[in-house]
This record gives C-alpha cells, structure tokens and sequence, in this order.
C-alpha cells in the first residue's frame, strides 16, 4: 500500500509541477504551486515524518504561496 | 573561556536592539562598537594562550554540534573582530553626516554577519555550517539592498537568486552526505569520506563545489560579484570583501583538507584559481568605476588565494594565510577610502581621484595598492613571495608564469589609479577626515607596514596554524574525543 | 519571428542542459543504493529518552540540534528585518473596498479558534507532532485572515516587538544558563524525569524553548505578512 | 497479478528508485523552469519546486516503511523500531529558512518594480559596463 501511494503521489507531484513552470498565467502557477506542497505534504506523512509534513503544510503550501499572491498583488498582474 | 560568545553576544545584540534604541541616538552604536571592542579584546587574550578548545552545545560531537577553538579559527576570528571593529569605529564618526536610514537595522545587520561569518569558521557540523551559510547570505542580500536605489536592490536580487541556488546544491550535498555516511559530523566525516564509491564522492563534491564556489567567487561561477559590489554602497563592500568572503574561503578548504586530503583534484583547483586570478585581472583593465575595478581585484587577489590554498602543503597555506591577512586589511583601507571619496564627492569613477585633494587618502590608498601588488617591506609581499617560492618548489611553472602574468596586469591599472591620484589637475576642496577616521586608517595602515617589515612576529603563528589546519587526522582526533 | 525562435532556444537548450544533469544524478543513484547504515539519529533515539520528551523530533530540533534553530530564529529575524526595511514606506490610510459581510463576521468567529488551536500545537510541540514553528505560523495565519478581512486592523507594533524581543532574549539566555550550570551551552538544566514522559510539564527546558520559538516565529511571521498585505504604491 | 504489482511496489528497492526518480524529475522540473522563466516571482517558484524535490529525496532516501514515527504514543512506549529523526529536523529547519528567503526575495522584486515597473531579470541591467 505504502509503495502504490508514493507512486500515485510523485505522479501527481510531477504533472501539477510541470503544469505550474509552463502556466502561462502567474496567479495559475502558484495555485498550482500549492498543489506541488499539498502533493509533497502527503509524500511526508507516508515517509513517517508528521512534524514535516505539518511544516510543509502550513508555511510550504500556506503561506508561502500566500506571500506570492501578495506580490502578484503589488505587480498589478491580477 | 568558552569561543560561544562570539556568536552568542552579536546575536544577543541583534535580539536586543529594540530595547537598546531606547537608549538614545546613539546608545546603540556605542554599544555595538563597544560589544566589538570586546570581543576583539577576547580574541586577543585567547590568542596568548592557545590550545584546542571544544565548545559543546547540548550534547559531545559525534551527535551533537560544536565549536573548535584552534590556532587556524582563532586566526580567522581575531582577523574579524580586529576588521570589524576598525570598521564600526570608522562608521561612528562617517554616521554623523552621512547615516544610514533606519540605522539601528545596519547595526543588526553587521553584528549578524560578523556572528555567521565566525560561526562558519568555528562550527564542526556540516549542517550547522549550512545555517550560518544562510545567515551570512541573508545578511549580506540585505545589506546589498540597503540603499533602496535600483541599483542597489538589483545587486540584492541577483545575489539572492545565487545564494538561493548555492543554497539549493548545498542542502543537495549535505542530505547526500547524511544518505551515504549516516553523519553530519566533521570529524567522522573526515575519517568516512574516502570510503564513499568513487562517483558518489565526485558528485557530492561537484554540489559542494557549485554551493560554496558560488559563494567564493571562483571563475565560472563569480559573473554575479562584480554587479553586486557595484550596487552596494562601499561602506558594505568593505565588510564583503575583507570579511565574509575571507569566511567561505576558510570553510570550502576546510572540507576539502577534511574530506579529501591529497586528492587528484588538487591540480585542477590550482589552474582554476591561477586562471580565475588572470581572467579578473585582464577584465580589470577595461573599468572606469573605482567600485568594480576593486571588485575585480578582489576576484583576482582570491583566485591566487584559492590557487595557493589548493597546493595543499603547510608552506603554501603560511603563504596564503599571510595573503588573507594583506589583502584583508588593504581593502579594508581602500573600500573606506572609496567610502570616504563618494561621500564628499558623489561619484566613484577613476577621473574622480583627479580633483580629489586629500594627500591623506592618496598615501593610504597608494600603500594599500602597493601592499596588494606585492611591494618589499608591505604585508601583500610576505606571501606572496612565499607563494611563489612555493610554486617554484613544487614545480608548478605554469602557475607560476600565469600568476606573475597576472600580476603584471594589476600592476598596470593600479598605476592607472596612481597617475590619477598624482595627476596635476585643478583640486577642489579636499576631503574632511576626523581624528578617529584618521586613526583607523593609520591603524590599518600599521598593520601592513608591521606584517611587511616584520614578518617573524607573525610567522611563528601563522605556520603553526597553517599546520593545524592542514592536520586533519588531529582534528578529527580531537573532536571525536570531545577533548575540553 | 526572431524572438519566437530565441525563445524556442532558450526553451531547448535549458530542457537539455537540465536533463543532463539530472540524468547524470540519477544514473549515479541508481547505481548507488545506500546501504543499511548506523546513522547519527539511531544513536541519538537512543539518548533520546534521557530528556524525557516524548517527541523525539523536537529533541532533535530544539535541544540536540539546538544551535540550528537558533540560527534558524535568526534568519527569520534577519528577513522580517529586511522585509520590514525594504516595504517600510507604509500608508496608513484603509483600502477603500471592503472585504464582504460573510468574510468579516467568520473570521472574528474564527479567529480565536485558530490561535486556540496554534497554542495548543506550539505548547503540545513536545508530545505530539507539531511545535513551535508550526504553531507560530499557524498564528500568523490567524492574524492574516484578521488583516485580510477587516481593512483598519494593524498589528500592534509595540506589542510585537516587544514578544520578539523576549523570546529572542531568552532563547540566548536559556542557553547561556545552560552554559554556566552544566557548562555548555543550551545545556537542559531543569529537571527532566524519564518517569514523568508523555506529561505536559517534562523534558526540562526542551517546551520552553519550543515556546519561545513559537512566540519568536508569530511574531516575526505576523510582522512580514502585515508589512507584505499594508504597502501601498504611492503612485 | 495486480497484487503482485503491489509487492512489487512495496520491496525496499523500488521505493527507493521510485524517491530517486520521482524527486530528480521534481528537481529537474525545478531546474527547467528556472533555465526557462524570466518572470522573478517565476523564478522563485522554480527554486522552491527544486527544494522540495531535495527534501521529499532526503525524507524518502533515510525511511524505513517498517518502522513509525519518530513519537511516542499509540501503543509505542519505547524508542525503538523509529525512523531516523535528524532528516526530520534538518529539513524543518531548511523549509523555514527557505521560506525566509523567499519573503525576502519577494520584498525586493516589489520594491523594484516600484522603482523600475520591471519584473523581467533579462532586463534588470542597470548594473555593469553600459
């Protein structure tokens, strides 16, 4: 089980994280950089590290993709 | 006495200042010169009484990180503290026209880097090194920036978005390390590297390689150091170029003695330093603005360090310690210098020094050059001549030919600077130094003249540290036995 | 024309470079399977029960490992400094639009649940996953949904600078008592009773660290979201 | 045959190759895009997705699927049978120094493009010979 889960996971890592290099639209791309944090934040808590999973998802996912929005925000690309 | 405070007390600072700005306009300057001084003083009386020292955090080295206090990072930290404090007791007074908005920043800022740049030289974990590689670059991208004018938050950008990718290859190598060794810790490191497969060990050490090459400014990978020195203001550039990068030199040789001791790469690292040092110099030639043709000095004077360090043998490293000491002392005088010329005339292109009248600064900046050429009786001949005498020995010709090259090219755009400097030009009104700026020049200027005139008050020393540092067996040795 | 197939180069040329590389790697890996060593952590799960923290994590992180995180602290210190310095030309004035009713009311609702629940992972950082960095951003991302919904809020400057001020204090100050009662630094000077592992009050100074970080990383992250979410362009 | 691709997916080996392969597409994608991009928030992106491929290599090179996590609770009263917990705080620690960075990065790319309107690093080029 452990083995399908981490299959399914990189897959799905890899397709959102090459959609997030060739979106053409910016706020696209870092909502679909979320989706790469989110992905690898599943990856974690099958590799038993709970403490980095919950790191990944509260600054990897959260916030960092939320500083990003901000500066989008500030270049008036919205 | 324990070598924590010098990381503990700036950092202490840092965290305090909000309280300390309640002290008045000044109270935090003073207090950070003072902190300085102190440490500089500690540093100063560990130097008489020398012996291995190891500070342990929290639990005894093959597990835990700690701190070695020897004769080589004593070296290093007295040659920081010594350059910092001469550079906050210049600022005291340059502040008082000229400051820094939002000053109480830039004395965080320096007290930080001034922590991470000892904290690289002392710390024994590999992981531990990589966290005070972050905080020097954090510190550094920001004082870049500090300015807020285009150019200066574009070098902050640029050196942010190398830092982030020597970051990126550094983590690589170290979770690498920790994969195939099961260790973080120098000493066991040291002892376990040359059993790693042969491909696994070259591609750890081509991501430390591109980590720290970065960082160290050596050939292919120094395009970003010229913009960035550029941008900075020259007050900063004095601190980069006499202090951090002094740092990551130590740490990359560092763990090349430790890891591979007499390795085949040896060869190759030579010829990239000698060639770096000739390529920086024949770009300097072209400059016209005093900021980048000091860069490129900068670059080159640290290839020939990085060539004469890669030679790997005790004599070669006294050179190359002596060089560090020259050459960080004389761009220390010349970036103040230049500090002190954009000042008082808002411009820093070479036709500047022609109107500049100031015979203090022609003097200090004339033995700064001379001492970096390498003239007899300056600091900047001491390793250079053994540098060479070094090379000769060792039979490497080719660098010694490609050195020599090179430094007939710096001579060449140094005595493009003196002829502006004594050119006969109408002079307008000079610059104004107070006594205590003057004093830290001549400081400085002492030092050269001293290590140049007096090489054996040193030598002693710095050979002895040359041989610790090369002495990888005792440091592992050491370590391992947690020795107090 | 030109600049589409300067592209189309660009596009190339860095797709093979990067495969190379990355090839290049992983050929080597692959070749290379790291064997069942005795790493550095074993042996430190091993110790781990002294400090009698139940989370063997956060032993590592804030008390065998602990200089890491002091540095770490310090690197978020230094970045919210800069942040601070670099978008510090802030305009008082509030946005003219407001956010809608439904976002104003839930989050006043939600908001003291969220710093509940931050608390509550900053505190329990020693028993259970989680701990001060995360309990701290969690907090600021309280504050956040605060600054999002309700245009006139501010963090109170003062405030916040004063938490960072002691938690950064203390952390170097718990430390340096470390260093003058068991003679090295960060040493766990209060009691940590085995007997006592898996209670809220064990492992000695190890929650009180976690603590102060948690205080430490909320504040600064609070700081560097306000001064992010506030700047105006002037123009 | 469908359980016999599950045992197949769960032998030691195989999640091994499946973290080397995975995470080294994940960092050349990383890589890739920052060859590629130009936009700096872009660029940004790029290197964080290049830093989480080093940690999901790192996490899932030092696990063992037989052991738990390294906690105390549901029925485990003992330090034994645990994964390794220093990759844990190793990469807790570099995940919010990333994170530090990258604020920072931001902060200066917004201030810029105050000063310059210009978000595209090719044409950041105040600095140098003109």
């Amino acid at each position: 089980m452990t083995g399908l889960i981490i299959l399914m996971a990189f897959i799905a890592i890899i397709v959102v994280a090459f959609a997030t290099v060739l979106q053409k639209s910016l706020p696209d791309a870092v909502i679909l950089f979320m989706g790469v944090g989110l992905g690898s934040v599943v990856l974690f808590f099958v590799f038993q590290a709970p403490d980095v999973a919950l790191t990944e998802a509260v600054i990897g996912a959260g916030i960092s993709a939320i500083i990003f929005l901000m500066a989008i925000k500030h270049f008036k690309e919205v | 006495m324990s070598s924590i405070y010098f990381i503990a007390l700036p950092l202490l600072f840092g965290f305090t200042t909000p309280l300390l700005a309640k002290l008045g306009k000044h109270g935090i300057a003073y207090v950070s010169t003072a902190m300085q001084t102190l440490l500089f003083v500690l540093a100063l009386s560990l130097l008489v009484s020398t012996n291995w020292h190891i500070e342990v955090i929290s639990i005894a080295p093959p597990l835990g990180i700690s701190f070695v206090l020897n004769e080589v990072s004593l070296f290093f930290v007295t040659l920081f503290t010594f350059l910092m404090m001469l550079f906050s007791f210049y600022y005291l007074v340059h502040r008082r026209t000229n400051p820094y908005h939002q000053e109480s920043k830039f004395f965080i800022l320096i007290n930080m880097l001034l922590a991470a740049s000892i904290g690289l030289v002392l710390s024994s974990d590999i992981f531990n090194i990589y966290v005070f590689f972050e905080i020097a670059g954090v510190t550094a991208y920001i004082l870049s920036a500090y300015e807020k004018t285009a150019k200066a938050l574009e070098a902050g950008i640029k050196y942010l978005l190398t830092g982030m990718m020597a970051s990126v290859f550094l983590v690589l190598a170290i979770t690498m390390i920790y994969i195939y060794l099961g260790s973080l810790n120098l000493a066991v490191l040291s002892q376990t590297f040359t059993t790693l497969p042969d491909n696994i060990k070259l591609l750890i050490s081509l991501f430390l390689l591109i980590g720290f090459g970065l960082k160290v400014e050596i050939f292919p990978l120094n395009f970003w150091v010229t913009d960035v020195y550029e941008g900075s203001s020259s007050m900063v550039n004095a601190l980069f170029s006499s202090i951090v990068v002094k740092a990551y030199l130590f740490v990359f040789f560092h763990l090349l003695y430790l890891f591979m001791p007499a390795s085949e790469y040896g060869t190759f690292l030579i010829y990239l330093g000698a060639f770096s040092m000739l390529a920086a110099e024949i770009v300097a030639l072209k400059q016209s603005n005093l900021k980048r043709v000091f860069a490129y000095s900068s670059l080159g004077q640290i290839g020939f360090i990085f060539a004469v360090m890669a030679s790997e043998n005790a004599n070669a490293l006294t050179a190359a310690l002596f060089i560090i000491l020259a050459h960080s002392v004389a761009k220390m005088i010349i970036f103040l210098s230049i500090a002190s010329i954009e000042k008082t005339y808002k411009s820093v292109e070479i036709k500047t020094l022609k109107v500049m009248h100031s015979p203090f600064i022609v003097l200090m900046m004339l033995l700064a050059m001379l001492s970096l050429l390498g003239i007899p009786l300056l600091a900047g001949f001491v390793g250079k001549f053994l540098a060479l005498k070094d090379f000769a020995f060792t039979g490497q010709y080719v660098v010694l030919a490609v050195i020599i090259i090179a430094s007939v090219i710096e001579s060449i755009y140094y005595f493009k600077i003196a002829g502006n400097l004594f050119s006969k030009e109408e002079k307008r009104t000079g610059l104004d130094l107070s006594v205590l700026q003057k004093a830290v020049f001549i400081v400085l200027a002492l030092v050269l003249v001293l290590v140049g005139t007096a090489p054996w008050l040193f030598s002693g020393f710095i050979h002895e540290a040359a041989q610790v540092m090369l002495d990888s067996p005792t440091y592992a040795n050491m370590l391992s036995g947690g020795l107090k | 024309m030109n600049f589409k197939r300067d592209i189309s180069t660009r596009t190339y040329s860095g797709f093979a470079l990067s495969a190379l590389l990355v090839l290049t790697i992983l050929n080597i890996l692959i070749q290379n399977v790291p064997s069942k060593i005795h790493r550095a952590g074993e042996t430190l799960l091993g110790v781990n029960a002294q400090e009698g923290v139940a989370n063997a994590v956060t032993t590592v992180v804030v008390y065998f490992r602990g200089f890491d995180t002091l540095g770490e602290i310090a690197v978020l210190f230094i970045a919210a400094l800069g942040i601070g310095l670099m978008l510090s030309a802030q305009t008082k004035e509030a946005d003219k639009e407001e956010s809608n009713f439904i976002l104003q009311k839930a989050s006043k609702m939600l908001f003291p649940i969220i710093m509940l629940f931050g608390v509550y992972v900053m505190i329990y950082g020693h028993l259970s996953p989680g701990g001060g960095f995360q309990g701290g951003v969690i907090i600021a991302s309280g504050v956040l949904l605060l600054l999002i919904s309700d245009q006139t809020f501010e963090v109170p400057h003062a405030v916040i600078s004063a938490l960072e001020t002691f938690a950064g204090i203390s952390y170097v100050f718990i430390g340096l008592i470390g260093l003058i009662v068991l003679d090295r630094f960060l040493g766990n000077f209060l009691p940590h009773d085995i007997s006592e592992m898996g209670m809220l009050f064990s492992g000695g100074i190890i929650p009180l660290i976690y603590i102060v970080v948690g205080i430490k990383v909320g504040s600064e992250m609070s700081l560097i979201v306000q001064n992010l979410l506030k700047r105006r362009d002037d123009d | 045959m469908i359980d016999q691709f599950f045992t197949f997916l769960n032998e030691d080996s195989v999640i091994t190759a499946m973290v080397n392969i995975g995470s080294m597409i994940l960092f050349f994608i990383g890589l890739f895009g920052l060859l590629i991009q130009r936009h700096i928030l872009r660029i940004f992106i790029s290197v964080s997705i290049m830093e989480i491929a080093v940690f999901l290599f790192f996490i899932g090179n030092t696990f063992d699927k037989r052991f738990t996590a390294p906690i105390l609770g549901d029925g485990h009263t003992a330090f034994v049978a645990m994964n390794d917990p220093i990759p844990h705080a190793m990469i807790l620690t570099a995940i919010v120094i990333g994170m530090a960075v990258f604020a920072l990065g931001v902060s200066f790319a917004i201030e810029y493009f105050k000063l310059m309107g210009k978000t595209d690093i090719n044409e950041m080029n105040e600095l140098g010979e003109s």
